[in-house]
């Protein structure tokens, strides 16, 4: 079985909470972003509380949890935005 | 200093470092079939609801965020008879009174460049991937946008 | 060059007969309390209708003119909380791509400085005793606003 | 019987016409702007295709036909203002 490798791009209070910009996750099985934010929270559970207010992107388009990921891809996670004027 | 850069429909979607200069962006994209302009400067506040702030520190996903800034451009000009359309945010840590975001909208009438500007921030503050960190005297916190779905392609 | 003219409140009503200044204007009416500003210009096209426009002529009754621009400035911060207005309007001959009339509002909000800056030149061009007239390849026409009953005091 | 003088500010078009930026009319009897608006019309027959459209203005407020006047107020005709943009 094959080792699928995602890198996962973070932002904002994600990044913080997580310690990092970029993390790497490796599974036999990704199908959906849903996968990978399954595996981001077994490796980083500090993420959990954050979950129903995520935004997702793949390839720099919005995504969603269903949204289907194919090896080499570009996914994110990050909270709402807040650019702009405050 | 540089001018910004204009892509082949002579619009501006720059994400920069320094300060950004709305009156250099707007006699930029200006032609001679304006006959109105509108800009919109978001600015560093000195207090959120009366709590004092030292500075902001502005985050982003510089690559999708100008995918965004673009296609709010192409939107509008689907949308509303504008002549051009130019924004940029800049990011890193910005002062009090310092601009984050400036926006130019160039169109034959007012009208159109109101609403079109108007629309320009709305769905930028939504759509486009940039957080700020708001640094107060006893404290910093991340500024969330509102969580709205948003549309996936 | 000269700053704008500050009354008491730090808004500026002013007719001037050189170039406008919008972002020195700006600059100079805005406050660490501010979050938007927002800016209009109106600008000399180069055609009214596809007709060929070479120049404009702008003539005031200036006096009742600095009193009506105050006046709708007055308007403005009762309506809306506003923190600053400027209106500045230029008299004389204009050149296309020259600004006939700059408008900056700036606020702790967008929404508020979008609408006030629309209601302003809304207004502007209703109330305030200024007439343009625009000098074409083969003659000349006053342009005139649509006759509307205004408020008597 | 006082002969009243009135000055009447012209503007833009109307001051085109008439040839004058200011004319002073008088009249023995002045009470309202109708009665200036009138004299204007005998002295200056080229303005009266106007009629409908003008904005009477007294001390730089706006008024109308009916607006009394007083000795010594300024009181301007001029077209539907166009000034902004265009």
């Amino acid at each position: 079985m094959r080792i699928m490798k995602i890198k996962v791009l973070l932002f904002a209070r994600l990044r913080e909470i997580v310690g990092s910009e970029m993390v790497e996750l490796h599974r036999n099985e990704i199908f959906t972003v849903r996968d990978v934010w399954d595996t981001l929270q077994a490796e980083f559970p500090q993420v959990e509380g954050f979950g129903k207010s995520l935004l997702f992107s793949l390839n720099q388009e919005f995504a969603d949890l269903n949204t289907r990921i194919e090896d080499g891809d570009e996914l994110a996670i990050f909270p709402p935005v807040s650019g702009g004027d405050n | 200093m540089r001018p910004y850069h204009q892509n082949e429909t002579g619009d501006v979607y720059q994400i920069v470092q320094d300060a950004i200069q709305l009156d250099k962006l707007a006699r930029q994209v200006s032609q001679p079939e304006d006959g109105a302009i509108v800009t919109f400067a978001g600015i560093v506040r000195n207090n959120t609801q009366g709590r004092r702030t030292l500075y902001l520190e502005y985050e982003g996903y510089e690559t999708m965020a100008l995918r965004k800034m673009s296609e709010i451009g192409a939107t509008i000009k689907q949308k509303w008879a504008v002549n051009q359309v130019g924004i940029v945010h800049r990011l890193g840590r910005l002062e009090i009174g310092e601009t984050s975001v400036g926006i130019v909208i160039t169109s034959a009438h007012r009208r159109i460049a109101f609403e079109a500007c108007h629309f320009a921030i709305d769905t930028l503050k939504k759509i486009v991937p940039i957080w700020k960190k708001e640094f107060f005297e006893d404290g910093e916190v991340w500024i969330e946008g509102d969580f709205t779905q948003l549309p996936t392609s």
